[in-house]
């Protein structure tokens, strides 16, 4: 891999850049998700978002997850980059990128992608308000760590 | 020393991204509760902690020279 | 809807172009499934592919199923082209992207599509391989219309 | 007159894209019959039919004026 397959970035990330990482002669099939900065959840207005990374284990741990994913499907190719800094409404946060010779694992491959996101890798969004900001991770998301640890180490 | 890094609401509370501890050896268990009671950082039983970028487990040894991460639960995505 | 969400075009498709269409200050969730064409298939080497549609129709269709999806999956919004005429490995045959508030049904619709697609839309493949060409649909794919009919008349 | 499209291998088996029938009114059956007989298009029975862009089932009747296509299996995607 000479390509930065994994990267955490201060820039706007480009999708098309990201997508082209992960072609291939053997795909059929790519799929990406981009995950935006949305305006309302649960009636309340987003401004903008902030995010922080432990940049050189979010790198490691998005290496993780695409090496989890080649595993579990086999002659997949993964290509993650996660932003950071401040993020306005439509903003891409995040892009997953998944090439497969079939789609059904194109798809299973890129949920299972942000999911493990979710669980493992170490960026934190702070959400800034019409009226108040707040580190978001335990209270309004998910269930912090479902499995009782991030399920790394065996 | 240890280098102890924290992140997001931590940060905050603790008014310093970095801490630098004079120990020679600890294990996570007893870091967390050092920080919790040195620098009053609540809420440490929901965070996982990082050894060297490794998530560790309670019972981890940290050692001189090592760099620790206070992960509080992620928000990526 | 002032863009055409929903194409066939004999040009090289852009991805980014098909993205804008859904993007949205409510959507947090863009999927992309990007169709490309495959050398090998069960040990078959593909030269090129040739593409055929029924134009008008297969945009009728398209649209026939971005409505199906909004209604199965409120507030997202669909866009797709899929390409015709002559295509060399790795080109990109069908763009599909959905945004979606939420992350599962902006997968969940995509994938969704892309199963419709390979039902009702009129468009037809020829394979060019190694040695000889054929025009898929029924003894290689899948099985053709398996609810017995398209489903689309009620 | 009523117009029919032919597509992908039917195409090829026929020689061209499009019939015109002298035909006032028939039913969807009847014309698959019709092009298997007159034309030798073989494997219709797999096919569908869209009349004017919709499909259509075999009782469906066709009028003159109409634009049939005859839809073999598709693999778009």
């Amino acid at each position: 891999m000479t390509q930065e397959f994994f990267q955490i970035s201060d820039e706007p990330i480009q999708v098309d850049e990201i997508v082209k990482k992960v072609e291939s002669r053997d795909a059929g099939a790519i799929t990406t998700f981009i995950g935006t900065v949305r305006e309302w959840t649960k009636g309340k207005r987003t401004l903008y978002l902030e995010y922080q990374a432990y940049k050189p284990m979010a790198i490691k741990m998005l290496t993780t997850i695409g090496k989890e994913i080649q595993t579990k499907w086999p002659n997949t190719e993964v290509a993650i980059t996660h932003r950071v800094g401040r993020l306005d409404i439509s903003d891409i946060a995040v892009v997953i990128a998944v090439s497969s010779p079939h789609r059904k694992a194109a798809y299973e491959a890129n949920e299972y992608a942000i999911e493990r996101i979710k669980q493992i890798v170490p960026i934190w969004k702070k959400e800034h308000w019409e009226n108040g900001e707040t580190w978001l991770g335990d209270q309004l998301e998910n269930v912090p760590y479902p499995e009782g640890k991030p399920h790394i180490k065996e | 020393m240890i280098t102890v890094l924290l992140f997001a609401q931590l940060q905050e509370d603790a008014g310093t991204d970095q801490l630098e501890l004079n120990i020679d050896e600890i294990n996570v268990r007893e870091l967390k509760e050092r920080l919790q009671s040195d620098y009053n950082l609540s809420k440490l039983d929901q965070v996982m902690v990082a050894v060297n970028e490794e998530y560790a487990l309670d019972d981890d040894v940290i050692k001189k020279g090592d760099t620790v991460a206070i992960i509080p639960p992620v928000s990526g995505g």
